[in-house]
């Protein structure tokens, strides 16, 4: 690790996230404001609705990678699909800092400059490449997706950019036309992360994104996330239950459990030195 | 007696009696044709019983007319297309809003007709009652309620 | 000549009217009276109301005869005479809880207050042909006064509480309060999805039976979750009452006739509400007329698209949009319009599309 | 057929004629066409009134609602009442918002605050406004005339509106910055005359 | 007294409430140049997909002075347009012609006349598929989303995907275009030949989906642009070298057709009014 975070604190963070809260369920009388739950709970008793992020607040600086562990339905999800627009959330502020060349909270502007956001500021691996790839169009077509979006109305143009991209994440040209349903989960994954990354945007999303591959084609794909972050200097969330996938990838650390953030810091400290009794716990069950 | 009521029999009973009750009005006082029998639509609103809230199912075709005796006004809507009843039934609607005297006449027979109307009814029940099924169980359930 | 316009359109056309009338006439020894259809083909006339929209037996009798028979032409004849009438009057609720029934069964239970009651039902018939119906004259009678002779006046009416709320007072299913929130009407406003629960049963209550019946089929088959029980099945008649336009503060309403419906409540798997309590779901069908199928497809299919999945049934668009007997037969119909124009657009395409391949080929040879 | 008797208002026919006036002038904004010939049926109604109720026939009924701000309301009101079954609603939640009074500037600046502006999935659900002008005219001459292009202008056209206080326009400009969300106008004046602005106008004053 | 029953249809068929509505809906849809605007969608004594949107859209514009002129495929004599002629005809005091010069009132399915659109003269298109997104996505809740957001990659990727595997567009008919910089529309299945005359027109072209329940319009004077690629343009239909046989136009739709007797594949124009003034210019001269 070479950077740490008082080399940070001297800019701006790219992005800046406060107080979100996210529920999923109606809620009821018993569930109005996330503090109104028990600490160690974040589904209401009453009406089985779910807080699942309480009053997180972090903030992205240039090139860096922050990862969140915890267990399932910590929230870790939820937070990262909330960032992307893909739930909505109750209430909370993200600001990025480079917009339209001033900053802007991005759960406050249209619905069209959140499209704009998708396709320009933010890219988004997601676990299940389903989600993240429309599999009837070819993986070339994917891609050209993004790059149209932003406004590239030339298939010259598209192809010579898309090749550069699958280059980049290790696919073969020669592939380019074909559709990624074929594709083996690991190479899912890889057009996956370059569809995300064809207009450059300064921040990536990714969840869980190898959960589920085989050890070998797991490295392959983390080995991949972090020469991208070398060769495109983009700033992550790589969002993880695994802390060995942490370990490898991220500069600093949170730990979330019921939906709120229990611990962060630098990753080696957090590893080496959990202050918090559930991190200790996350961590000897690692070793 | 209640308009429900009234237009039941009115409805439901032997047309000649509307018929009689009809040409002694037009016997008696001028009657206004306000609105020619047509025939329209009445959007049918039924009960879901699972929410209990009402849903619009489908429409029912029906003939209306519209009278005046004096400027009182009668109406007159029936299921179908039935112009002479639909009109009959305005007339003798108005009468009863104009309180005619020869009402008061009426209700014998309007009652007698009301029990032709239930004895018919019962009839079709009757024969539907007969493919009841028989279980053994039957009396003890009873008993139990 | 081939695929082009045919001219001289409307000489064309006229010939096929009368040429269609001929056809429906032509080995006829004389014609059919619509009131014998009215009264003889009485589950036709029910479904051509159904489908139409629109309780009027004598008018789906005619239109039956107009259509030769057509199910959905007449159900469209109906929908179409709809358009032209002014609709001044919404009834008062209707409340088929209350029907004067003649056919009543439930399958939950074995025996329920009121009894189980088959009424006029092709339940328990051997689907066997019977020539007898080749010749019937004077058997008919002759049939008609045998049965009245069988009938015991002084037998008792049945009378039919509601399975459901033998369930209700045991706090099996849920007990809403009525609700007089005006329900949305889509003949009169373009649905837009997620449809309110009025919206959809008002188009399920006009879907199309077999439409309606396949799609229900698939659900329970696996394609779905809704495999439910009939809590009650009833046939009978319910009275229509519309506001008295006239009337004063104590006024009430009038009387305008009757409906024959089918209701049917399904009882299917249960849930736990919001306060907790586990309950069974409920599923309601009901029709104009008597048809027992759809309206147990319909609550299948109401059941179905208030539980979430990814199976068709689920899919609220995809049901709702398909079951329309009249906007499904048109559009479906309507490939038999000339499309020479659309035609001759591809074809250009083809050609151009070949003219590439062959000088890639061309190329790569 | 209904027979038209010429001196009164005919619910078939001149809501017909009406209404494809309303339709050229939507299709082509600055564009004045006359109703003169049918709001002279209305005489029942003070000069101006007219056109709008004129219009109000042709568009309103049961299933939408509207709002009238004029001296004259109360009759209005029964008067469409019995046309149209229709009821008045408030500013908030009117489809169709008829103004025959002169608003000053805070006036206009909440009213337009309130008026439906429809969204971006359902940019329809937003109020027309009607509204009357003194004099409508297409005389380049004129001062405070605008210029407008836009969808159905073939360039720039030029228009003329006297009693159109300039807080009207400045109101629409905010309202329809975000495209499709907007509301559409149509101007009248006592002499029948209409002329339409819808949002896609884009109004420009000319430089005096 | 014997009492019968009123049998008379209104004026133009609709009932005057259904009309307003249709109007509403219509002058909305003028407004938001080529915006789908919803409307409740009567049903018409002709079958749904058989052109309900455009009739209903004609009914609800015609009046006594109207001229109405209905073509289908390019022709007058068309059974379907006879058919809908006859029936407005029979509803209303409303004059059919089949010259085009004549008419106030074009009803179309499939065609823009060749003769270009006067500003007082409204084309009304039927449409069967109102939903260009519906190529890719099947769900309204979610095209109307993407209009909302103006999202339209899918739209572009379909045709992106025909490049790369025809190296052509393939789309015939029904060539989804690009209206006053904000909606995609589908121009109803008009050859691609006929897109052009959307573009910056003199005349008001109104959409009508009758079974889909949307009204759309473009007005005169407004840019539509057929999609297309900086490296891959959008192409009409190419008739190469043929000619009409009968009027020996070089430059209009034609029909292709065989020869019953020989076999032979002859062109004739689509415009069938178009092609008898050409016809009747030619014998004159």
């Amino acid at each position: 690790m070479v950077v740490t975070s008082a080399t940070y604190m001297e800019e701006q963070p790219m992005l800046s996230v406060r107080n979100l809260n996210k529920r999923y369920g109606q809620g009821c009388k018993h569930c109005e404001t996330p503090e109104m739950l028990p600490v160690n709970s974040n589904r209401c008793s009453h009406c089985g609705s779910v807080w699942a992020c309480i009053d997180v607040g972090m903030d992205l600086y240039k090139g860096e990678i922050i990862g969140i562990v915890g267990e399932s339905g910590s929230g870790k999800s939820s937070l990262v699909k909330s960032l992307y627009f893909d739930e909505e959330i109750a209430s909370g502020t993200a600001t990025i800092s480079d917009y339209k060349g001033g900053e802007a909270d991005i759960f406050s502007v249209s619905a069209q400059q959140k499209r704009y956001i998708r396709n320009y500021l933010m890219g988004m691996v997601y676990q299940n490449p389903w989600m993240g790839l429309k599999m009837s169009f070819s993986s070339g077509g994917n891609i050209a997706e993004k790059l149209i979006a932003a406004g590239t109305y030339h298939v010259g143009n598209i192809r010579d950019r898309a090749s550069e991209l699958l280059n980049h994440v290790e696919i073969p040209i020669s592939r380019m036309d074909e559709l990624p349903e074929n594709f083996s989960g690991g190479m899912q994954q890889r057009v996956q992360i370059s569809k995300a990354l064809a207009n450059n945007p300064p921040v990536l999303l990714l969840d869980e994104v190898t959960t589920g591959l085989d050890l070998s084609v797991q490295a392959r794909v983390l080995d991949l996330i972090r020469k991208i972050q070398r060769e495109f200097g983009v700033g992550m969330i790589v969002v993880s239950h695994d802390l060995g996938v942490i370990r490898m990838l991220a500069d600093r650390t949170m730990v979330m459990r019921y939906g709120r953030v229990v611990e962060q810091g630098l990753t080696d400290q957090i590893l080496e030195d959990p202050g918090h009794a559930y991190t200790q716990q996350l961590v000897h069950s690692l070793l | 007696m209640k308009k429900a009521r009234l237009t039941k029999i009115l409805v439901e009973g032997n047309p000649a009696l509307l018929t009689s009750l009809a040409i002694q009005v037009e016997a008696t006082v001028s009657v206004q044709v306000e609105k020619q029998p047509a025939p329209g639509l009445v959007m049918v609103k039924a009960k879901d019983s699972i929410s209990m809230n009402p849903f619009y199912m489908g429409e029912a075709l029906v003939t209306e007319c519209t009278v005046s005796i004096d400027g009182v006004f009668g109406m007159g809507v029936i299921m179908g297309e039935e112009a002479e009843r639909a009109y009959q039934i305005a007339v003798v609607d108005a009468a009863f809003n104009c309180k005619l005297p020869m009402i008061e006449d009426w209700i014998p027979d309007l009652l007698q007709e009301e029990i032709n109307i239930q004895n018919r009814q019962q009839e079709e029940l009757i024969s539907a009652n007969r493919t009841k099924v028989h279980f053994d169980t039957m009396e003890d359930y009873n008993d139990k309620s | 000549m081939g695929y082009v316009a045919v001219t001289g359109g409307r000489t064309a056309i006229e010939n096929a009217n009368k040429l269609v009338h001929s056809y429906r006439l032509k080995d006829a020894e004389r014609a059919i009276e619509v009131k014998e259809i009215e009264s003889q083909m009485r589950l036709l006339v029910d479904r051509v109301m159904g489908e139409g929209g629109l309780y009027a037996p004598e008018y789906a009798a005619l239109a039956l005869k107009q259509t030769e028979g057509d199910v959905h032409e007449a159900a469209f004849l109906l929908r179409a005479y709809r358009s032209t009438l002014p609709r001044n009057h919404y009834s008062m609720i209707t409340d088929p809880g209350e029907m004067r029934g003649i056919r009543r069964i439930s399958s939950s239970f074995k025996d329920i207050p009121g009894g189980q009651v088959l009424g006029p039902t092709y339940d328990y018939t051997h689907r066997l042909l019977n020539f007898d119906l080749r010749n019937e004259s004077g058997a008919v009678e002759q049939f008609l006064e045998d049965f009245a002779l069988e009938l015991d006046t002084e037998m008792d009416t049945p009378s039919f509480p509601k399975v459901m709320d033998l369930l209700r007072e045991q706090g099996l299913v849920a007990n809403r309060k009525i609700d007089e929130v005006e329900p949305f009407d889509i003949t009169r406003e373009k649905l837009a999805f997620p449809a309110p629960r009025s919206a959809r049963l008002q188009l399920l209550s006009r879907g199309e039976t077999g439409a309606m019946t396949a799609l229900a089929y698939s659900s329970m088959r696996g394609y779905g979750a809704v495999h439910p029980t009939i809590g009650e099945l009833r046939v009978g008649y319910s009275e229509v009452h519309i506001p008295y336009p006239f009337a004063d503060e104590e006024e009430d309403s009038i009387y305008i006739g009757e409906l024959k419906l089918t209701e049917v409540e399904t009882v299917n798997s249960f849930t736990q509400n919001n306060q907790g309590d586990v309950e069974f779901m409920l599923g309601y069908g009901l029709t104009f007329g008597q048809n027992e199928v759809k309206a147990i497809a319909m609550a299948i299919l109401e059941r179905s698209l208030e539980t979430q999945g990814q199976s068709p049934t689920q899919d609220e668009e995809f049901v709702l949009l398909h079951i329309d007997s009249v906007e499904a037969q048109g559009f479906v119909s309507h490939l038999k319009l000339p499309h020479y124009i659309t035609f001759q657009s591809m074809l250009d395409r083809i050609r151009q599309a070949q003219k590439e391949s062959k000088v890639e080929t061309g190329s790569k040879g | 057929m209904i027979k038209a008797d010429y001196n009164v208002f005919d619910t078939t026919h001149d809501t017909q004629y009406i209404y494809r006036k309303l339709l050229d002038c939507m299709a082509r904004p600055g564009k004045i066409q006359s109703i003169q010939s049918v709001t002279r049926k209305l005489n029942d109604f003070p000069d101006g009134l007219s056109t709008l109720l004129a219009i109000a026939l042709t568009l309103v009924d049961r299933e939408v609602s509207y709002h009238l701000i004029s001296d004259q309301s109360n009759r209005v009101h029964n008067y469409l009442k019995w046309k149209t079954f229709s009821e008045q609603a408030s500013i908030e939640n009117t489809d169709y918002l008829f103004i025959n009074q002169n608003l000053g500037e805070d006036k206009i600046y909440q009213l337009m605050s309130l008026v439906k502006k429809g969204t971006l999935e359902d940019p329809h659900q937003s109020a027309t406004i009607i509204l009357h002008v003194d004099e409508l005219s297409i005389d380049q001459n004129k001062r405070q005339a605008f210029h407008l292009s836009g969808p159905g202008i073939n360039g720039v056209t030029t228009c003329y509106v006297k009693g159109l206080p300039i807080a009207w326009i400045k109101q629409r400009q905010i309202i329809n910055s975000e495209y499709p969300i907007g509301v559409d106008f149509i101007l009248t004046t006592t002499a029948g005359e209409i002329m339409a602005i819808p949002r896609t106008t884009v109004i420009e004053r000319k430089e005096e | 007294m014997s009492i019968q029953l009123e049998r008379e249809y209104n004026y133009a068929f609709l009932d005057e409430g259904s009309k307003k509505e249709i109007r509403r809906s219509t002058l909305k849809a003028v407004a938001i140049p080529g915006y789908q605007v919803p409307f409740a969608s009567r049903e018409m004594p002709i079958g749904r997909g058989w052109g309900t949107g455009g009739l209903q859209l004609t009914l609800s514009l015609i009046g006594d002075e109207d001229s109405l002129k209905v073509i289908d495929q390019g022709h007058d004599d068309s059974v379907n347009a006879v058919s809908i002629k006859r029936l407005v005809e029979s509803c209303s005091n409303v004059t059919t012609t089949d010259d085009s010069e004549h008419a106030t009132v074009i009803q179309t399915r499939h065609r823009v006349p060749e003769i270009p659109l006067r500003d007082d003269q409204i084309l009304v298109l039927q449409v069967p598929l109102p939903e260009p997104l519906r190529r890719t996505e099947a769900k309204e809740k979610v095209t109307k989303r993407l209009h909302a957001e103006m999202d339209y990659s899918s739209i572009w990727l379909r045709l992106y995907e025909d490049i790369v595997k025809w190296k052509k567009i393939t789309i015939g008919a029904d060539y989804p275009s690009m209206v006053h910089h904000r909606y995609i529309i589908n121009p109803s299945p008009i050859p691609r030949y006929d897109v052009p005359k959307l573009h910056q027109a003199e005349g008001l072209y109104l959409f009508g989906a009758g079974r889909e329940k949307k009204i759309y319009a473009i007005p005169p004077y407004t840019d539509v642009e057929p999609l297309e690629f900086l490296d891959y343009s959008f192409e009409v239909e190419n008739f190469e070298h043929f000619t009409c046989h009968l009027c020996g136009c070089t430059d209009s739709f034609l029909d292709e057709i065989y020869d019953a007797k020989t076999g032979e594949k002859i062109y004739q124009c689509s415009d069938t009014g178009y092609c008898n003034t050409r016809q009747r210019e030619r014998e004159a001269l």
